[in-house]
């Protein structure tokens, strides 16, 4: 069963120059307990998808068309009122700039709990048990509660992070760059716990990133994204079909693997606002072909469950 | 031939101590940023410096090239102590030794465009005249970087360009002054992960066309592993860990290392290796533990870590650990 | 927290201490001859004026003044008033009184005003509202004090009273009559006082909520499922509140400069007024006394501040 | 060295008004019909009539006429009081925020005790020392604004310094002239013309309060000298508004010109501003 399924999704920017299509058309569904690894250089529209989910945009955006399925239901139809009772109840999000975001005059333990006051009928005292617990699951010693952001590290900050947004036992959790602006080892002692969680609380991940290898070592599933666009949907074990993905591969060093510098993506990413009728990656791309120029490819299942938007794999494979 | 060689470097920095106590002791409290490093450089060798922020790699390398004043060692570069000449003398060496930095962001002025940044410069160390004279050579270190047709940068204002192309015109006004030493600051953890690799993959044709010695700093080990000659590991302010990049990384001698080469993450998913994840906290140079630097956080330490430092001893040719472990499983 | 404490005290001492000085040098700078204009009063006999030499320490070097002018100061003998022929201190304190009974609570009215302003400006950032709201404060904040005080005294010469804190020659039966009386005659300073401040309150207030409100941690509370009214009063005013505390003090200077313009107008006899009498009159000692009570007050408004700001802002509780 | 400045219609609107200011100040006779300084005691007190449209002061000077007249003072002091300040500021400014040491700490303390006392007082009293005259006002008012400056040029600065590109500038040799000259003055010139245009409107206003308070220049014309007339005499009670009012307006216009092109200035510089 799917937990989200969102069907051609376009979100839109205004800006001076006219129409930015941050994401455009996009098609995905993530199934109940699965994790998904969302990786795409920056400006690709990761983050936009995000907040489209929770109909958090800026006031400059706005979703175009399309649906977003939660349950079965249209979030994109929903009220902001109705909203409101689904974001950290049922959906949560962790955002990369953890420095910043906890409210710095308010203690640790009322902005894990006050989402919990607003979503449940607890008194103040359970809901501060239930944030002491969920606390204590991250990692972090109890007594801390009482205590305010400012005196946490980096790393401390974004478990609280992961706490607070745990709290209502969501059953989906967005995690936008989680690891980004981390050390190496903290950031692997978050990826841990990121691992660790998914599995007590079976619980649903999209995982927003631009480094590859951290969606290798945490998701099931991996969708490549290129200008508003997914160029690729695979399981995490398959290798990848796409240029693009290859590419992108590549540009990951691989200490196991040969020691070897690639040359790294040519080009610059598309204009969003005048985009080309074709492939989008297609002004990058070292094998493309003529239909690309004039034709957009369509994300189709190369096998199981591996979708790929190229048209040398269609030709190829037909 | 050694370029640069640094011998039991200090960076120490007063810290602010409250203004009250300041008054009754006159005791100062430092910062031991950067606590006694030896090493050298040999010419035209990547060097890498790793460890997590705050271990003092920045530091170390911006004394080496006096940008820091160091509290006490010494700096020889291609024979000469850099610490002990004077102001002017140093002038003529400061073209020799460039930096470039991490965020392509802040390291440009915003209000001056391509040309002024690479020109002033060339103007500043005699090179030029002035400004029109430096088109030329301004053009052809454009084209070297990549930036091409190398005119239409010219009047480009650095809030026009993106983050790579930012750091190619960083790169090509460090290089502009026929440098043959560089400092390079994370040139690239800002940088998208395309890019990035682009970006490196230049600095190595520069280096080699140019015949440059790197001293690469670099939180992430698997780009150390990816392009340095040999790989120093500092932690609080000390090299626990030196030798050649490909013995370092398959073959960690040091607890600390082990750790870091263990949580690189991999592109691949299937093998899974096991990982060393530290606990505690990230290191602080205001605290130094006493006996072994890294023995709060060591999975494998020790009484006598708590009790003596560990002096940094060779471990099998150019391989050099600083670990109690390693000299109590020799002795038997 | 002690030591906090202790250096701001040092800082505060060190701070009276050269305003001191800069009024002691101040004075003696006046063209044609400062002492005499500061000291001899042509008004008083010459042997009167010898003992009041002497007194002064006039008869010393510059240094040997200035340490008699101190020990005066901390002595409470602040010179005496040409015009009244009392000590400068008690006059200024009684006029200080005064004064504190306007500014108190037009200052409130006008924090308070100014920060509801200022919030629904920045809430409804772009809006028509935050539009007429800027409109109105830019005004209120464009208009000089003793300006707006004249113009409201001739719209409203016949229904409030326009000058002085009570009616002249008036007999009171009960003390609720005296304060009745004062109070009607507050009305219109007050007003003024508060509409020249209430400009300055909800610019700052509009200008910090609005950069709050663009903070990560707004983002992180939306996320949370909470509404705009919960976010604005839970985590976007507490935090916006913290440069007020700071900033109300900093600009405490507009608050005395306010009640300089207004209590001149109105003839409210309190502090500024004082000031105003004496610079008419050139009443030197009694200047020299209120610039001095003016600047200490400000100074210990800001000590006040920073003694109060810790306790509102966790980030500094430690220090 | 490149400012983009883009004036929003506020910006534009408080502009036309200064430059229409600006040519009163600069040719009011070509305006007015009357010498402001004509007294003419058959005529006092007289309201608006085609003949004087905003009527007579207490002496009989045309009120119109001296609020022309009266523009060439303001402007005046709001332009040298604020290119005393802003240098003086900028200076200080730059140097403590520069340079870290004894030097620093110094300038940094003055500006705060310059910051901590009371302006409007302490202009009173040293007006009332050094003598009235427009001069002696404008150096005043100049000398007691520029703490303002030095302190936001200090904290601008000492955001710049931390900037990568200023050490990569020692990287290069540069000195430290060069570096705070061509690099660091450039980021904040735009907030320092901003906060200069603001600042005009203050100077204006304290030169008007300190006129009406009585320590003005009595051989110049100006709005604050003639709200000082009305109120010694007694205009209040003869309840001539059109004495009283016109200066007044003037006063809250000008102010409230630059105050806008000051803020669309500072928008147009600063990015954070802009509307969400």
């Amino acid at each position: 069963m799917n937990i989200i399924n969102i069907r051609d999704l376009k979100v839109f920017y205004r800006t001076h120059k006219g129409k930015l299509r941050a994401i455009d058309g996009v098609k995905f569904s993530l199934n109940k307990g699965e994790s998904v690894g969302m990786v795409g250089e920056s400006g690709c529209g990761k983050t936009t998808l995000a907040l489209s989910i929770l109909k958090l945009l800026p006031p400059r955006g706005y979703i175009e068309d399309g649906n977003i399925f939660y349950k079965g239901e249209d979030l994109v139809q929903k009220s902001e009122r109705e909203m409101r009772k689904i974001r950290g109840n049922e959906i949560s999000i962790v955002f990369q700039g953890a420095m910043n975001s906890l409210n710095p005059v308010k203690t640790i333990g009322e902005q894990i709990s006050e989402g919990l006051l607003l979503h449940t009928n607890m008194s103040k005292v359970e809901a501060f048990d239930k944030a002491k617990e969920s606390l204590i699951s991250v990692g972090i010693s109890p007594d801390k509660l009482i205590e305010y952001p400012h005196e946490f590290s980096g790393g401390m900050k974004q478990r609280v992070m992961i706490a607070s947004a745990l709290v209502c036992d969501p059953q989906l959790l967005i995690a936008d760059e989680p690891v980004t602006a981390l050390d190496v080892m903290v950031q692997a002692q978050i990826l841990e716990l990121l691992n660790r969680l998914k599995q007590e609380k079976k619980l649903s991940l999209l995982l927003i990133t631009h480094d590859l290898s951290v969606v290798a070592e945490t998701c099931d599933k991996i969708v490549v994204v290129y200008g508003g666009k997914i160029l690729e949907y695979a399981n995490i074990e398959d290798s990848l079909l796409h240029p693009y993905s290859k590419e992108l591969f590549r540009s990951f060093p691989n200490i196991n693997g040969p020691r070897i510098l690639s040359k790294g993506i040519l080009g610059t990413p598309p204009n969003l606002i005048n985009p080309s009728r074709g492939c989008r990656f297609e002004p990058r791309c070292n094998q493309s072909l003529k239909i690309c120029v004039k034709e957009e490819p369509r994300l189709i299942e190369v096998c199981d469950q591996h979708f790929v938007a190229c048209h040398r794999l269609k030709t190829s494979g037909a | 031939m050694v370029k640069i060689e640094i011998k039991n470097l200090k960076v120490w920095f007063p810290v602010r101590t409250s203004f009250l106590k300041s008054l009754y002791s006159k005791k100062h409290q430092y910062s031991h940023a950067v606590d006694g490093v030896s090493f050298k450089i040999k010419e035209e060798e990547i060097f890498c410096l790793a460890g997590e922020s705050g271990c003092g790699k920045t530091t170390l390398a911006k004394a080496m090239i006096r940008l820091i004043k160091p509290t006490s060692g010494t700096v020889r570069y291609s024979g000469v102590d850099l610490l002990s000449i004077g102001k002017n003398e140093f002038r003529s060496y400061r073209r020799k030794l460039q930096i470039i930095y991490q965020d392509p962001y802040s390291s440009l002025n915003p209000k001056k465009n391509v040309f002024n940044t690479i020109a002033e410069p060339l103007k500043v160390h005699n090179f030029i005249k002035n400004f029109s004279e430096g088109k030329d050579i301004i053009t052809q270190i454009l084209e070297e970087v990549e930036l091409t047709p190398a005119e239409s940068f010219f009047g480009k204002y650095p809030h026009e360009l993106s983050g790579g192309q930012r750091q190619r015109v960083s790169i090509a006004s460090s290089l502009v002054l026929n440098p043959d030493f560089i400092v390079a600051d994370e040139p690239v953890s800002m940088l998208d992960s395309s890019v990035r690799t682009e970006v490196l993959y230049m600095m190595l044709r520069l280096k080699k066309k140019r015949k440059l010695t790197y001293l690469f700093i670099t939180h992430d080990l698997s780009l150390a592993w990816l392009i340095s000659d040999r790989i120093a590991i500092m932690y609080l302010g000390k090299i626990v860990e030196m030798g050649p990049t490909d013995e370092v990384v398959s073959n960690p001698q040091h607890p600390y290392t082990k750790a870091l080469i263990s949580v690189i993450p991999r592109p691949t998913s299937g093998v899974k290796h096991k990982k060393i994840i530290l606990k505690g906290n990230p290191p602080d140079s205001m605290n130094i533990p006493a006996g072994c630097r890294f023995h709060p956080r060591c999975f494998e330490a020790k009484d006598i870590c708590k009790r003596a430092e560990p002096s940094i001893v060779k471990f099998n040719k150019n391989h050099y650990v600083a670990c109690h472990l390693l000299s109590q499983k020799r002795k038997p | 927290m002690r030591e906090y404490l202790i250096k701001r005290i040092i800082i505060i001492i060190l701070l009276i201490w050269t305003i001191v000085t800069v009024n002691f040098v101040l004075f003696r700078m006046i063209p044609g001859d400062p002492v005499r204009l500061l000291f001899f009063d042509p008004r008083i006999t010459a042997e009167a004026q010898k003992k009041l030499a002497s007194n002064f320490g006039l008869d010393k070097p510059l240094y040997g003044q200035y340490f008699i002018y101190l020990s005066n100061l901390v002595k409470g003998d602040w010179g005496k008033s040409f015009l009244y022929r009392e000590p400068v201190l008690g006059i200024v304190t009684k006029r200080l009184f005064n004064t504190l009974i306007l500014l108190v609570p037009a200052v409130l009215l006008a924090v308070i005003i100014g920060n509801l302003l200022g919030v629904i400006a920045a809430w409804k950032r772009g809006t028509k509202i935050d539009t007429s709201i800027l409109s109105f404060v830019l005004i209120c904040w464009s208009l000089p004090a003793f300006w707006l005080g004249i113009v409201l005294i001739i719209v409203f010469i016949n229904i409030f009273p326009i000058s002085g804190m009570t009616s002249v020659g008036s007999e009171y039966l009960s003390i609720f009559q005296q304060i009745k009386d004062v109070l009607y005659h507050m009305i219109l300073p007050l007003v003024t006082e508060s509409i020249v401040l209430v400009g300055e309150y909800t610019l700052i207030m509009r200008g910090t909520l609005s950069e709050v409100l663009t903070e990560d941690y707004i983002t992180t509370a939306k996320s949370k499922g909470f509404g705009d009214f919960y976010i604005l009063r839970n985590h976007a005013v507490p935090n916006a509140m913290l440069p007020m505390i700071t900033l109300i003090a900093i600009n405490f200077g507009l608050i005395v400069g306010g009640a300089i313009q207004v209590e001149t107008v109105f003839s409210w006899p309190g502090v500024g007024r004082l000031m105003y009498d004496s610079i008419m009159t050139r009443d030197y000692p009694v200047l020299q006394g209120t610039f001095l009570v003016v600047a200490i007050a400000v100074v210990l408004v800001n000590f006040m501040a920073d003694i109060l700001y810790p306790y509102f802002d966790p980030r500094v509780k430690l220090k | 060295m490149k400012f983009r400045i883009r004036l929003n219609i506020k910006g534009i609107i408080g502009l036309t008004i200064i430059l229409v200011e600006v040519f009163f100040a600069c040719f009011p006779s070509l305006i007015v019909f009357h010498n402001p300084h004509e007294m003419n005691y058959s005529a006092i007190f007289l309201g608006p009539s085609r003949e004087h449209l905003l009527g007579t002061d207490e002496v009989g000077r045309d009120i119109f006429s001296l609020l022309i007249f009266g523009t060439r003072a303001s402007l005046m002091v709001g332009f040298i009081a604020v290119g005393i300040s802003t240098t003086v500021g900028s200076i200080v400014g730059l140097l403590s925020g520069y340079y870290k040491g004894i030097i620093s700490e110094v300038l940094m303390r003055f500006t705060d005790l310059f910051l901590a006392i009371p302006r409007l007082p302490l202009m009173l009293v040293l007006v009332a020392l050094v003598g009235q005259s427009i001069w002696n006002i404008i150096i005043v008012i100049g000398l007691l604004l520029w703490s303002q400056v030095a302190r936001i040029v200090r904290s601008q600065t000492l955001s710049i310094r931390e900037k990568s590109f200023i050490e990569r500038g020692k990287a290069f040799g540069y000195s430290d002239f060069r570096i705070i000259i061509f690099h660091i003055l450039p980021n904040v010139l735009p907030l320092v013309f901003a906060n200069a245009i603001l600042l005009m409107g203050s100077a204006i206003y304290y030169e008007v309060t300190v006129s009406f308070l009585g320590l003005g220049d009595p051989t110049h014309i100006s709005w604050g000298m003639s709200l000082h007339y009305a109120f010694e005499s007694s205009a209040i009670l003869y309840r001539a508004y059109w004495y009283i009012i016109p200066p007044g307006v003037a006063i809250v216009i000008t102010v409230l010109a630059f105050t806008l092109i000051g803020n669309a200035l500072d928008e147009s510089f600063n990015p954070k501003l802009r509307e969400r």
